[in-house]
């Protein structure tokens, strides 16, 4: 199966990178630059400390000049990270960029091993199959795509207002799809920020306003991302928009249907207030939702559930006749070219660790629940006070839970302990309760976050080290009577304390959220074992995803708190940017392709492509690979049983010769 | 008639039918045998292999050779007609892919000896007598040949320069290929003298095949009455068209019954019986693999429905936890 | 010779040399073969130079028996077809009726027909071949001719250039047919369980009714043929007649239900040197009469009759071993089922002096009436108006266990046997096939002819001329019989004298060269 | 290469998606693992053409290992799928030659799961040693030597039938 590419003269270069001490240290680069040298067609070998430098990629332009040589290969790092580095070093030096192949042998090799010898003798090995495989390589050319500038935001959290507004401020339009009625997401829910302590909502709902009033921002709320098509540049979205039987142009937010509705009183747990408060079938999530327009809940309104309501609604809204019953769920088709995803985590549920009585004692509240009642607009208008009415005299908090924890989740969430603090000064704010924290490590690590931390010292919070064993309300002495009592080891002390409690704050960790597998594989993204969004690279690329044009932003990529979400969402909307700006894509030249003399026209491919992009053509009998189509997967060319389909760079010449080359070196 | 090229033609392991196959030709090839000079035939002519050792290498300009290579002999016939001919030409399936006997490749020898000489259902033979490569008889020593562990085609045991495919070769392409030869319009050396296309391309067929034959299930041929114009593929019966080369005119499907593959592989696949499986797999229509397991087990035979002519030539070649044994003894 | 006549002749001898090549490769006399390998005869002389002993060899395995296993038993026709190129549609056809067996199902009639239709144009094209270019020659030309006379060419001469066009047209028009159904005549594919793959179309019909009637007339100016040369000499007469040529053994053959002779089906039936039936089975018990032996000294198997054990090469009232093809299948039957054969069966029998013929070369005769029989029913059949039904299958529905399919081979009977697993995937395979069932009685056709002929160590090219004979009678496929074994067996003769000296070798004279 | 040094040789074809990707970041994380697999990137293992393993295996590997993404993961929709379906098919066939189950895997890794590769690939590597060296180039030896000295005697080089192999085979013109 010889072609002609592999004959003629072929003058190769190899280069192997010690990575500074990465490589060299456990590869013995300059045993393998002689054994490559020995290979046929190899002119030139040599190691040398970065290739990646100027001067290494210098190098890699002389010899090309020098030598005449016409392939190159380079063994140093994963080809994901600098294959284009090199293919530019290579294309400067005047010849056709693919005519380059990369060895790893750090990610592959190096750092994975710690037998020098075998290490060395693995590097000869995959550096043999490249030069063997370089040979067949031929000069290919790169695609252009023209990107479409939209982008589709996922998720109306801060992170997700942070970035659709700083695309709109750059002029590019933005979708905002938000699955609740209102964004604002978690952060809506507080009351005070840490370490400043100023208020949520007011540096909040002004982003949240500019949203709406955005002329580039297309806001859709209660709506969700049924179906994702298409590629970097230009991605087909559908939205799935839920009925809310409310006309969001028509609505002015006067909530007189509220008032209207036949239910007389708020019936249903209030999601915005954790279920401290009620709400009726229609209802507005919170007083600055946006949108600020009511929606009807479809499980509990009697006329969507069961068509039989005197719709006191109707008259209430009178002749703005914004309610509106018949509205069905629809489906739009939007294009964009870039994608954000910032679907934020969910809580852990405290109910897990049965042990803190959470759901057991009603004075077991979680933390975002003391953020409800210590917030003016909650369920209690500000007062924190008991289930039974009584301000607490004695409130601890307990950290960590769901949290840095084998048996429920092993990470740490990142905010809770300032999270605590905060509360935990508010709750003295509020009352004259002694407060005390149980935690196993305070973590403040961010700026101004330690001195909160000595704040909250100094202003008399208790502080307890140690990992609450349980919470139980029998009483072993009078003062616990009637009381909650936390059990715990106080390491700092070294015995086992028996502390009565009025009220028990828990500081439930974050997890991702419940769909967030769905979500994945909707943008074809990546997840953690544990299911944060797995970034493109950890440091380098670290709001990228392995899919081009889908980024992530905030917490859905793992716990951390506002200052982090809203620079990651800002990082998100650059990366975007950059792409957009750009105004193409250049699309590696991997595509599949059909010999048409060769082709016997068994159609055993069409149905393979999942991208459409082979079509038979009737005329001349034979299939035909539509290249544009072709996002070069190359299962065509494996199932192509008369070996008539090819693929650029992935030629089954050049995998054979790799075969050939992995097993020559013993 | 000193100035005609001289042709041989020779048969190792084989069925006759390639010998058939150029009668049926005979006709034909009259032109051919006017206008060479056919200088062996054994078959045909007497002629020594004293004969052949004395000619000067080379001297024959083609010898065409049908049938696997399994005896010492053979291999030594093999390479002495390499050494007398510019071109060595594997003619059918058997010298080019190991043919049919290259199914023995699955199958030590021991196992065929003991089952034929002791095992088969009507032998007697108490005794466990074996045939000996050596026998003595109160003086008279008799001698039969040893047989090898292994089933080779042509390529295997000298260089081949070109290959004329099929089980039989068809005499169309047999026709173009001694034609190509007489006229010195010869392709590079290893080539297959037939179509480098796929057999679909020639099949009557090939119009009924549907774009998307995503297989629900496979049958074979006994349990489906078979529609005479639709694709067999299409019918749930596998059939080795798309991953066998052209050339027969489908004759196999004209017959109402598929492709089993006698051409081999195109020149672009290394082996046909992979190609064929990575085909027929990936168009399985269902997604769960208990499904798609119970689907495949519609094929109960790989090895003999993939590499019918093949295994010989195959990238594996021969079950490869098979014992080489030594020749049998002497008694 | 007119230049139009040359050219015919020419065309012929070309034409005939390649068929003679193709089919004589197991008799041919193969000097290639003095080392090792291929058939060879090795003749053993006693002090006084007469034979004390000849071995007949064939070697090396394919074993089909063996790679068969696990394969699908659908397969079969089509694997085991390979074991000989030359009569693959016997192989065919016995796998085919074995998968039948396998399967409990009866082919619908339209089925049967075709492949009773296929299988009688297979045989008639067989024994012409070998009545005008193989075993012929031996009569219409003569024994004492020069052999490089002994072939078509002479043949030919002696009945002129007409015969040649004829016997080429027809061989190619019946192979014809056979490849209409079959998709290729080499290795054809029409057998399943239940059926065949293929029908005929009516339009298709006309010419192959034309082909019936020319076959019934060429087989008929064969008998012609044979009559005015073969039997009007008396020398060939007493030739045919004499003891070197003449074994009392038994015969065996398929028979009808009037016990006629049938190619295609039937009860196979066995009669005693003295005509006498000594058996008569259904294929499935085929293992209750016949076994195989083995000798050391060749590969292939000999066949003698199971409950009468192995008495060695003997002939006789001890004799186990029995012979098959032509000869036998009319000593075993009682008569031909169509009118013409039988007329000439009646002659044949008062001619040689009734049933049953022990004299090899009788089979030249018998398979000269054998091809009236196959063209009558080839007129039968293609006339038939069901032969244009579109009923061809039966699809099996019976869990397959074992299956035993066995025909009458040009050559004779011919035992395919399979068993499966619940899959349908075979789990033991047995074939028997022709020239083994005869294998004993040739070697025995050797020796005596060897015996005979080799005097005082006197050994002339003669010896050479009759032991080809002997075999030829036979028509020997030893592509066959050694299905187990390489496809051919060319003929070495080696003297040995007392001292086990190499005294001579002989070998046949080109006898084939073109033109 | 003598029994008694022998290392089992693993060639393996991973995605460049999930498992070359999962592969990279064992690196990033200096997991350690046997030195034994000598991987070759795809884009897909749907891009895994079955006569890659079997030239493999024929060329000298012990074994052959195939990433690719988790099922409904895939890159590119479906190409695993596709992968599955051969890989159930080319077991068999390897049952039926004589090779091993232990010695073909198709393994599932995602781009996160660096770890899995480390234990795949040493769990692998382990059983592979269990089973010993296939090294087919050496069988293949040891079958054909039965024939050499023909080849000798004809005064050929062994190299000779090698040379008849089809790699060498050229593009073959229309007949």
């Amino acid at each position: 199966m010889k072609t002609n590419q592999s004959n003629g003269d072929v003058r190769i270069g190899f280069y192997i990178c010690h990575c500074g001490h990465n490589i060299a240290g456990m590869v013995d680069c300059a045993a393998v630059a002689q054994y490559m040298a020995k290979l046929p067609g190899v002119v030139v070998s040599r190691d040398y400390k970065y290739m990646c430098s100027d001067p290494g990629q210098e190098l890699i332009r002389q010899d090309i000049r020098e030598h005449q040589l016409n392939r190159v290969v380079v063994a140093s790092c994963s080809p994901l990270l600098h294959e284009h580095t090199f293919r530019k070093a290579v294309a400067a030096g005047g010849l056709n960029p693919f005519y380059f192949q990369m060895v790893n042998i750090r990610e592959h090799d190096s750092w994975v091993h710690s037998d020098r010898a075998a290490a060395t003798a693995k590097a000869k090995a995959l550096g043999n199959a490249a030069v063997r495989r370089v040979r067949f390589h031929r000069a290919l050319e790169t695609t252009r795509v023209a990107i479409q500038p939209d982008v589709l935001v996922v998720g109306g959290g801060i992170a997700g207002i942070h970035a659709a507004l700083t695309l709109a401020n750059a002029g590019k339009k933005v979708f905002l799809v938000e699955r609740e009625p209102s964004i604002g997401g978690h952060m809506a829910q507080f009351d005070k920020t840490f370490p400043t302590l100023d208020c949520a909502a007011c540096i909040l709902t002004p982003k949240m306003s500019a949203v709406r009033a955005h002329e580039n921002i297309t806001l859709w709320s209660y709506s969700e991302v049924a179906k994702v098509e298409g590629y970097v540049g230009n991605y087909t979205v559908t939205v799935k928009r839920k009925p809310r039987y409310v006309n969001e142009e028509l609505c002015v937010g006067c909530l007189e249907c509220i008032a209207g509705c036949v239910f007389k009183e708020g019936k249903f747990p209030d999601e915005f207030n954790v279920g401290l408060s009620k709400r009726k079938p229609i209802y507005i999530p919170f007083p600055q939702a946006v949108p600020p327009v009511v929606v009807i809940d479809p499980e509990r309104c009697l006329q969507v559930r069961t068509g039989k309501c005197k719709k006191t609604c109707l008259e209430a809204c009178a002749d703005r006749k914004a309610i509106d019953f018949t509205q069905k769920e629809e489906l739009v088709e939007i294009k964009v070219g870039n994608i954000i995803v910032a679907t934020g985590f969910k809580l852990f549920d405290a109910k897990r660790i049965p042990q803190y009585g959470y759901g057991l004692y009603p004075n077991v509240v979680t933390a975002i629940e003391l953020e409800r009642l210590v917030n003016s607009s909650g369920p209690t208008a500000g007062e924190i006070v008991l289930r039974d009415g009584r301000p607490p005299k004695s409130v601890g908090i307990i950290l960590c839970v769901g949290s840095r924890d084998v048996k429920t989740n092993r990470w740490c969430s990142r905010t809770c302990c300032m999270h605590s603090m905060k509360l935990a000064q508010l709750v003295r704010e509020h009352t004259e309760a002694d407060v005390t924290v149980f935690y196993m490590d305070i973590r403040a690590p961010g700026k101004g976050y330690e001195e909160f931390y000595d704040k909250s010292l100094k202003e008399g919070i208790q502080f307890v080290r140690g990992r609450v064993a349980e919470v139980t309300d029998w009483a072993l002495a009078p003062e616990e009577e009637g009381k909650l009592v936390i059990r715990v080891e106080d390491t700092l002390a070294g015995f086992v304390r028996r502390m009565p409690m009025d009220m028990i704050v828990l500081a439930a960790g974050m997890e991702p959220q419940e769909d967030a597998q769905q979500v994945r594989r909707l943008f074809n993204m990546s997840c953690g074992t544990e299911g944060w969004f797995l970034e493109k690279h950890p440091k380098l690329a670290p709001v990228s995803t392995f899919t081009d044009g889908v980024f992530i932003a905030g917490c859905c990529q793992g716990p951390k708190d506002i200052p982090d979400s809203v620079a990651q969402a800002g990082a998100a909307a650059a990366e975007a940017m950059a792409l957009i700006d750009k105004g193409y894509i250049e699309q590696e030249p991997n595509t599949a392709y059909i010999v048409e003399a060769d082709c016997c026209g068994c159609k055993s491919c069409v149905p393979l492509c999942p991208y459409k992009a082979i079509a038979f053509e009737e005329a001349k009998q034979k299939a035909r690979i539509n290249e544009a189509l072709c996002k070069g997967c190359g299962t065509c060319v494996a199932a192509c049983p008369s070996g008539s389909i090819r693929q650029n760079l992935f030629e089954d010449e050049e995998i054979f010769s790799e075969i050939e080359g992995v097993l020559a070196y013993v | 008639m000193p100035d005609k090229p001289k042709i041989g033609f020779y048969w190792c392991a084989s069925c006759g039918g390639c010998e058939e196959a150029v009668v049926d030709l005979a006709e034909d090839i009259l032109g051919v045998v006017e206008a060479v000079d056919i200088i062996f035939w054994p078959v045909a002519m007497d002629f020594k292999k004293k004969h052949v050792e004395t000619m000067p290498d080379k001297s024959i300009v083609a010898t065409l050779l049908n049938g696997a290579i399994r005896t010492s002999e053979q291999e030594e016939m093999a390479h002495l007609l390499r050494r007398k001919s510019q071109y060595l030409i594997a003619y059918g399936a058997c010298a080019q892919l190991g043919g049919i006997p290259g199914l023995a490749n699955q199958f030590s020898r021991e196992q065929l000896l003991r089952y034929v000489y002791e095992e088969a259902p009507t032998v007697v033979n108490e005794a466990r007598t074996r045939p000996q490569t050596s026998f003595q008889n109160n003086g008279h020593t008799v001698a039969l040949p040893d047989f090898r562990n292994v089933v080779r085609a042509l390529d295997q045991v000298v260089e081949v320069d070109f290959y004329i495919p099929g089980c039989p070769p068809t005499p169309k392409i047999t026709r173009a290929a001694i034609g190509a030869l007489l006229e010195g319009k010869l392709p590079p050396k290893g080539s297959v003298l037939a179509p480098d296309v796929a057999l679909c391309e020639q099949c009557a067929r090939k119009a009924s095949k549907p774009d998307d034959l995503s297989f629900k299930e496979f049958k074979r041929p006994h349990q489906v009455a078979l529609d005479a114009n639709l694709c067999l593929l299409a019918q749930g019966i596998v059939c080795m068209g798309p991953a066998t080369r052209g050339g027969c005119e489908a004759v196999c499907p004209a017959g109402n019954m598929p492709c089993s593959g006698c051409f081999g592989p195109t020149s672009r696949v290394r082996d046909q019986g992979a190609k064929i499986l990575s085909s027929l797999c990936s168009n399985i229509a269902a997604k769960d693999e208990k499904e798609s397991r119970d689907i495949l087990a519609g094929i109960p035979d790989p090895v003999g429905t993939f590499y019918r002519y093949g295994l010989a030539k195959s990238l594996l070649r021969r079950k490869v936890n098979l014992p080489v044994e030594a020749a049998q003894k002497a008694l | 010779m007119n230049p139009e006549t040359t050219k015919v002749w020419n065309q012929a001898a070309s034409r005939a040399t390649a068929a003679a090549a193709a089919h004589q490769r197991r008799v041919t006399i193969d000097p290639i073969t003095r080392l090792e390998g291929h058939g060879k005869i090795d003749i053993f002389l006693d002090d006084q130079g007469d034979v004390e002993r000849a071995y007949l060899q064939v070697p090396e395995l394919r074993g089909f028996e063996v790679f068969s296993l696990g394969r699908p038993a659908e397969e079969m026709p089509q694997i085991t077809s390979r074991i000989c190129g030359v009569c693959p549609t016997a192989h065919h056809m016995a796998a085919t009726k074995a998968l039948d067996d396998l399967y409990q199902v009866e082919p619908p009639p339209a089925a049967r027909k075709i492949r009773e239709l296929v299988y009688n144009t297979f045989v008639m094209e067989d024994h012409a071949l070998h009545v005008y270019i193989l075993g012929g020659p031996d009569f219409i030309v003569g024994p004492q001719a020069p052999p490089e006379k002994r072939n078509v060419v002479g043949v030919i001469e002696k009945v002129g250039v007409e015969v040649g066009k004829k016997v080429i047209s027809m061989r190619r028009r019946l192979r014809e047919l056979i490849a209409y159904f079959g998709g290729k005549v080499i290795h054809p594919v029409l057998g399943l369980p239940g059926g065949v793959s293929k029908g005929l179309k009516p339009e298709d019909l006309p010419p192959f009714k034309e082909l019936a009637k020319d076959t019934l007339d060429f087989a008929l100016f064969t008998l012609q043929v044979f009559h005015d040369i073969v039997l009007k000499n008396p020398d060939y007469v007493k030739l045919i007649a004499s003891d070197t040529y003449t074994h009392r053994t038994y015969y065996m053959g398929l028979v009808d239900a009037q016990n006629r002779v049938n190619f295609y089906d039937g009860l196979l039936r066995v009669v005693d040197a003295t005509g006498k039936e000594f058996a008569k089975f259904p294929a499935r018990q085929y293992r209750d009469f016949v076994a195989e032996h083995v000798e050391p000294w060749s590969y292939v198997k000999f066949c003698f009759l199971k409950p009468l054990g192995w008495h060695g090469f003997e002939e006789g009232p001890h004799s186990s071993v029995y012979a098959v093809a032509p000869l036998a299948r009319l000593n075993v039957a009682e008569g031909m089922a169509t009118p013409q054969a039988q007329k000439a069966c009646e002659e044949f029998f008062s001619t040689l002096g009734g049933k049953p013929v022990h004299h090899t070369l009788a089979n030249h005769w018998a398979r000269v009436i054998e091809m009236i029989y196959a063209a009558e029913r080839i007129v039968e059949l293609i006339n038939d108006p069901e032969i244009t039904s579109t009923n061809l299958r039966v699809i099996p529905s019976a869990k397959p266990v074992a299956g035993v399919g066995v025909v009458e081979a040009p050559r004779g009977t011919l035992f395919h046997h399979f068993e499966t697993d619940a899959q349908g995937l075979v789990t033991k395979a047995n074939l028997i096939v022709a020239t083994q069932n005869n294998a004993a009685r040739i070697a025995m056709s050797v020796e005596k002819a060897a015996k005979g002929l080799i005097k005082k160590g006197n050994v002339t090219e003669g010896l050479l001329n009759m032991v080809e004979m002997a075999f030829r009678a036979y028509d020997p496929c030893f592509g066959c019989a050694t299905h187990s074994l390489p496809g051919h067996l060319p003929l070495c003769v080696s003297i040995y004298d007392r001292r086990r000296n190499l005294l001579r070798q002989l070998v046949q004279p080109a006898s084939l060269k073109p033109a | 290469m003598s029994d008694a040094n022998w290392q089992p040789r693993i060639v393996a074809f991973f995605c460049n998606w999930c498992t070359y990707t999962a592969a990279d970041l064992a690196g990033v994380s200096r997991l350690k693992y046997a030195p034994n697999v000598r991987v070759i990137r795809l884009m897909c293992s749907g891009r895994v053409d079955p006569q890659f393993i079997l030239d493999a295996l024929a060329k000298g590997a012990d074994g052959v290992l195939i990433g690719g993404c988790h099922l409904g993961d895939c890159h590119y929709g479906e190409g695993n799928y596709k992968t599955v379906r051969r890989f159930q098919m080319l077991q068999r066939l390897l049952r039926d030659m004589g090779i091993e189950d232990q010695r073909v895997r198709l393994e599932w890794i995602s781009a996160s799961e660096g770890e899995r590769v480390k234990t795949v690939i040493n769990d692998m590597v382990e059983q592979v040693r269990a089973l010993g060296p296939l090294n087919l180039p050496q069988r293949r030896q040891d079958w054909d030597c039965e024939m050499t000295h023909l080849a000798e005697s004809a005064g050929e080089s062994a190299g000779e039938s090698e040379a008849a192999e089809p790699r060498a085979e050229p593009e073959a013109a229309h007949a």
